[in-house]
């Protein structure tokens, strides 16, 4: 009698073999980098615009901050993380309204290009930089 | 192109609700963060390549016209995270993006009462700084002087 | 025909609701099928349907299909034709089955099979108390048929042609030779030539005021075959629901009075003890739908105006569950629980919140018994004698099998759809095996073209609105839940003036593209020739049975009315009626009581 | 009430541009639907204005509108919800991102081609139960897709997506949100077919979450949750 067949419940989960390609990296990405920067940027941002007044921002500032490596990988870390993220929510931006796919190659790697000039010359900037030259440079 | 004019444009003449809305300023207030940083990045480089150009630069940012952007600025990365890490928390837990409006509410009443005073703040430093500058505060500097 | 595009299927379908959709997938398992539709598919009524299809799967408790083929010869007040109604029943099952391997997302029991529940009239013939047989998926089962039809369609590839008006039929002798379409974009008339062609183009609800049908349901299909010379069958039963929203018709269902609503009068009084003592609000459909007529017309309406109140609001409902013995009582969260679309129409279209308001309600139009006639094969038939004509089908509401008879019960139409429309593709299938595709005769869109041309150009200055809606009153007042010899004749005066009306119907749009004025005034006239024909059958029908009720002659007449009504075309506003016996089987005619 | 009413015109065989149409109508009444306006225009008025509409209760989708603004079925929308007083403004326009046929009629070609393009029907190829009977589910998984199964097709969402009218190339809100009804059908066997479009570039990616399509939903779906439970089935490759 079909009223004693058994309940059953539960929800079923499978797994599914998804293609791993670049939108989707794109979009775990953002995320991730997001949670980065919100440390970092908005940090950065709170340490040079609240607890130090722009106003009184100098090289010498700059230059007492790049004294320790720990502030140099704090910065290099926050330019590569908001200029990769920056660069592909840009990205998005562009895809939304160039159409044409060659376009769309082009100026995709020309931003690729553009966002690793960026961060290897500010990156290297960074790691470079030597406080006591740069300060006699300005003859402080 | 015409669909950029057109997205743009209703964007703008639809009337979205909260979600449309955030994602318009999530958007302007990310893309207005890209341009600064491309800017700052570059400048900011100058300091290990050419230490002059970059002390009259910090000069440029302190001249009032300029320094006043720091104030939107803030507010761009302020809203942008917290909008952010909102879409990140609803998009890990889909369930939660039945609550979408609220958070939007919460993502804008912190944002304002974590911005507004700290906007004041900055305000408050800058008209503080002209003020000792005197004559000169709207002078705006020049590269040769470095 | 310089600008008529031809084109050539083994088979064309007109229609895409259930039964359309239906019909071409299994049609089109061997057959070239074309599927044309006036709307995109999804949007046919049969979306609308909301309580369930009814299936005797006994999926929870006992049930069988000679039960459910019992319940609906009695709910047809015995004008059922009893072999037909074997086959609904007896296919409704492994139809079922074949709905959900096809991915309907039916309801389940905790037990993981389909769930079904409680309709008016199915019943466990031993114990005489109601069975679950109505296979549902929510309140949207019709929706949930719809859209699985049409993904296996999307599936097979089958080839739709969306907005495509079909506006004749190519009838030569006794073969068909296709149909004509306007493919609605352009304005082009199209000649789909075929061997075979079905009709699954729906009801015709349009025809009275308020109804619970789409603006769509204009009976294009039972009209064109009424044209080429098919005669349309019991075209006198018309099911009016007793609950459709005041002025909107927006169907409210049975089970709000299965949840303990009554229905109210302007006086405050509930009516329905009056009526049916026993059971008072849950009495079948026609018998409810008459009683709110009636207590309008005697000026009990709610305001003076015509509609009366259906109250499920927990303090009314308790005070009559308490006033009747009974132990049971409702709140809040239980109507929210039970009815929550029904609670939605009602506060989108009145801003009457159920819970706390009563729901203003009259009677809507609903549902067609009758129809093009058909056998259980889905073959469209000419005559008493049942002749065939060869390669033409009928299915769906446009059609009569007859498994409805003179009432129609809950859950049976979406059932007929899908067996009937499934049984009708099957055999198309194995007719275009055989059949020859025939030459076109010459002209063969000449005719309705030179129609639509006259309809087009008409200069009379009258409004196609006046003209509908004065037919739409008409047949409200005079050929609805009552009727009397004196009504029907004042509504038939007066749709032969309208007859005359409509030939000076001036259209606004003389442009090509989407001319829905044109149309619309096209379908306008297949409203007028059904009403026509509803009100002719109705006339000689001098009996009481199922949803023709006459004030004149209340009791039902099996010794000579146990006959289905044929109505033949003769000519422009001439009709000829012919009677065929009713098949009788297993259940002997006795009087219905519940 | 008095309504004033200014539709989106345009008949190709007569008009280069689309423009205005101003419309006056007395004796409103308040729980007429903008469906009932735009047809006593339509009968009483100018029998050239064009529209879709069949079922007038909301269920069929044929006339997704953009009403003062925002993305709704004319038919569901009352007149008195767009404003009280003696006299009401009502602007109604076609759905955005869909080229216009005439008036306030749309093509609706690239959205149906879109929802085709996500394979949206039941794709199970092993032998249904030996006794011949039903698949078996639970009433938890088939609760799963409960929301996703309630759409009409109406475009309601995928014309009110800016993404959607940036690039006519994503798939939309509501080809997605058919995707899910069958990803989350435990009976279904072609997620992964399914899930290589909406995970393409054009599916899935291109939602920035902007929510109008849950809010333009006439049928209360909630659409961004849909897309949002896909995308993590992307992300984390369990369903
Ligand atoms: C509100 C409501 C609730 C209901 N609830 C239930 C229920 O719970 N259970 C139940 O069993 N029944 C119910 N019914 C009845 C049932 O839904 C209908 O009888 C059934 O859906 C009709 O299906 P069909 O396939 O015959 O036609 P429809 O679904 O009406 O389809 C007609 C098709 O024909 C096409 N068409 C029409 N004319 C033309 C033309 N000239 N050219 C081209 N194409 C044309 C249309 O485009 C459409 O595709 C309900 C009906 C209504 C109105
Ligand atoms: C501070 C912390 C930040 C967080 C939490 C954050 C988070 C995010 C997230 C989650 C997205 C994806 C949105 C979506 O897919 O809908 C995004 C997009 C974007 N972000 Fe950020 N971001 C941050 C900082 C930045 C910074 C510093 C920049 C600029 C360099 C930036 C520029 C952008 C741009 C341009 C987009 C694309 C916007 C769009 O597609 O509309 N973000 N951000
Ligand atoms: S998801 Fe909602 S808005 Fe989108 S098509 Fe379906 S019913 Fe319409
Ligand atoms: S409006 Fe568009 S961006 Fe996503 S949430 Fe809806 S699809
Ligand atoms: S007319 Fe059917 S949804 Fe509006």
């Amino acid at each position: 009698m079909t009223t004693t067949s058994p309940d059953i419940t539960g929800i079923t989960r499978r797994k599914v073999q998804v293609q791993n390609n670049f939108e989707r990296r794109a979009f775990l990405f953002m995320r991730v980098s997001g949670i980065a920067l919100l440390f970092l940027a908005v940090g950065h941002m709170m340490i040079q615009h609240v607890l130090n007044s722009s106003t009184n921002l100098s090289i010498i500032f700059v230059a007492e901050q790049w004294n320790s490596w720990g502030w140099k990988v704090y910065d290099m870390l926050l330019l590569g993380f908001a200029y990769l993220h920056g660069m592909n929510g840009f990205r998005n931006v562009l895809e939304d309204y160039i159409h044409n796919r060659s376009a769309i190659k082009i100026i995709n790697i020309f931003l690729a290009v553009f966002a690793v000039i960026t961060i290897i010359w500010a990156g290297y900037a960074i790691a470079a930089f030597n406080p006591e030259a740069a300060i006699q440079a300005v003859g402080g | 192109m015409s669909n950029l004019v057109l997205t743009i444009r209703e964007s703008i003449r639809y009337r979205g609700r909260s979600g449309h809305w955030s994602w318009v300023a999530h958007r302007i207030s990310g893309l207005a963060i890209l341009l600064f940083l491309t800017i700052h990045v570059w400048d900011t480089a100058n300091a290990h390549f050419a230490p002059n150009v970059y002390q009259w630069s910090v000069d440029v940012f302190k001249w009032p016209p300029v320094a006043i952007g720091e104030i939107p600025l803030m507010a761009a990365v302020l809203y942008h995270a917290f909008n952010g890490i909102r879409i990140s928390i609803l998009d890990y837990k889909p369930e939660l993006w039945k609550h979408q409006k609220k958070s939007t509410q919460i993502t804008w009443g912190l944002f304002l009462i974590i911005f507004v005073p700290i906007g004041i703040y900055m305000a408050y430093e800058m008209v503080h700084y002209w003020q000792e500058l005197g004559d000169a505060w709207m002078k705006f500097p020049r590269l040769s002087d470095y | 025909m310089a600008n008529v595009k031809v084109h050539e299927f083994d088979a064309v379908i007109v229609g895409a609701g259930g039964a359309g959709l239906m019909a071409a997938l299994y049609a089109g398992e061997t057959a070239n099928v074309a599927v044309l539709s006036k709307l995109y598919p999804t949007r046919s009524h049969t979306g609308a349907a909301q309580g369930g299809v009814g299936a005797a799967l006994a999926n929870m408790e006992e049930d069988s299909w000679e039960w459910h083929a019992y319940d609906t010869v009695k709910g047809s007040d015995y004008l059922a034709d009893q072999d037909a109604v074997d086959v609904l029943c007896k296919e409704a099952i492994p139809t079922i089955i074949e709905l959900e391997h096809m991915g309907l997302p039916f309801d389940r029991f905790p037990n993981g099979k389909i769930s079904q529940r409680r309709f008016g009239g199915h019943t466990n013939k031993d114990t005489g108390k109601p069975v679950m047989r109505a296979c549902h998926a929510a309140d949207r089962t019709g929706h949930m048929i719809l859209q699985t039809l049409y993904q296996q369609c999307i599936k097979k590839k089958v080839n739709f042609f969306d907005e495509y008006h079909v506006v004749d039929l190519i009838r030569v002798d006794d073969t068909v030779r296709g149909v004509v379409a306007i493919e609605i974009a352009t304005g082009e008339f199209h000649i789909f030539r075929s061997k075979a062609v079905m009709f699954a183009t729906g009801g015709w609800g349009r025809c009275w005021q308020v109804t619970s049908n789409a603006h769509s349901l204009t009976g294009d299909g039972a009209a064109i075959c009424l044209r080429r010379g098919i005669p349309l069958e019991d075209m006198e039963f018309f099911q009016f629901h007793p609950t459709g929203i005041f002025k909107l018709g927006i169907l409210i269902t049975e089970g709000v009075r299965g949840e303990g609503g009554v229905l109210i009068n302007g006086k405050g009084e509930r009516f329905m003890e009056t009526y049916a003592p026993n059971i008072k609000d849950l009495a079948s459909r026609d018998v409810v739908s008459r009683a709110i007529y009636l207590e309008v017309k005697a000026g009990r309406g709610v305001n003076g105006k015509n509609y009366v109140h259906l109250d499920i609001t927990p303090e009314t409902v308790n005070y009559y569950y308490e006033k009747d013995g009974e132990d049971r009582r409702i709140d809040r969260e239980y109507i929210e629980a039970k009815l929550p679309d029904i609670a939605d129409f009602t506060r989108t279209y009145l801003g009457v919140d159920p819970v706390t308001e009563p729901m203003p309600v009259q009677p809507t139009a609903h549902y067609a018994m009758g129809g093009i006639p058909t056998d259980a094969d889905g073959r469209v038939l000419l005559d008493a004698q049942n002749k065939v004509l060869p390669g033409m089908y009928a299915a769906g509401e446009a059609a009569c099998v007859s498994v409805h008879g003179a009432n129609r019960l809950g859950t049976n139409s979406l059932t007929d759809l899908v067996v009937f429309g499934r049984l009708a593709g099957q055999d198309m299938a194995k007719y275009c095996q055989d059949a020859e595709l025939l030459p076109l005769p010459e002209g063969a869109a000449d005719e309705v073209m030179a129609a639509f041309d006259r309809l087009l150009n008409s200069s009379g200055g009258v409004k196609m609105v006046d003209v509908r809606s004065k037919m739409q009153k008409s047949m409200t007042e005079g050929v609805s839940v009552f009727r009397t010899d004196e009504t029907i004749s004042t509504t038939l005066a007066e749709l032969k003036a309208l007859r005359e009306e409509y030939q000076q119907v001036e259209i606004q749009d003389k442009g090509k593209i989407f001319n829905s004025d044109l149309l619309e005034a096209w379908e306008l006239g297949c409203l007028l020739e059904l009403a026509e024909v509803t009100a002719v059958s109705a006339a000689a029908r001098p009996e009481s049975r199922g949803a023709h009720a006459r004030d004149d002659f209340p009791e039902r007449n099996d010794d000579e009315w146990l006959k289905h009504t044929l109505c033949h075309k003769t000519g422009e506003g001439e009709y000829e009626l012919d009677y065929k016996p009713v098949t009788l089987g297993r259940y002997e005619p006795k009087p219905r009581v519940y | 009430m008095q309504v004033n009413l200014r539709i989106r015109r345009f008949n190709p065989e007569k008009d280069s541009k689309a423009y205005w149409g101003e419309f006056n109508l007395n004796d409103v009444d308040p729980t007429d639907t903008v469906l009932d306006v735009l047809n006593r225009v339509k009968w009483e008025i100018d029998g050239t204005l064009s529209l879709r509409r069949s079922c007038a209760h909301g269920v069929c989708g044929s006339d997704a509108l953009r009403i003062n603004g925002s993305n709704a079925l004319a038919c569901k929308t009352l007149v008195k919800r767009l404003g009280s007083g003696d006299s009401v403004k009502i602007q109604v326009e076609p759905i955005l991102g869909l080229p216009v046929i005439k008036d306030l009629i749309v093509d609706m070609e690239p959205f149906m081609a879109h929802y085709r393009e996500v394979l949206p029907y039941f794709i199970n190829d092993s032998e249904p139960p030996e006794n011949g009977r039903e698949r078996l589910q639970s009433q938890e998984d088939r609760m799963r897709f409960d929301d996703t199964t309630k759409c009409i097709l109406c475009a309601c969402c995928t014309s009110s997506c800016p993404s959607f009218w940036a690039n006519g190339q994503y798939v939309g809100p509501a080809a997605i949100v058919q995707a899910h009804r069958f990803i989350f059908d435990s009976r279904d066997e072609g997620a992964e077919e399914r899930l290589a479009v909406v995970g393409d570039a054009f599916g899935v990616w291109r939602c920035r979450t902007n929510f109008n399509c849950t809010s333009a939903c006439p049928r209360d779906i909630e659409v961004t949750e849909a897309i949002a439970q896909v995308k993590k089935v992307l992300t984390t490759g369990e369903i």
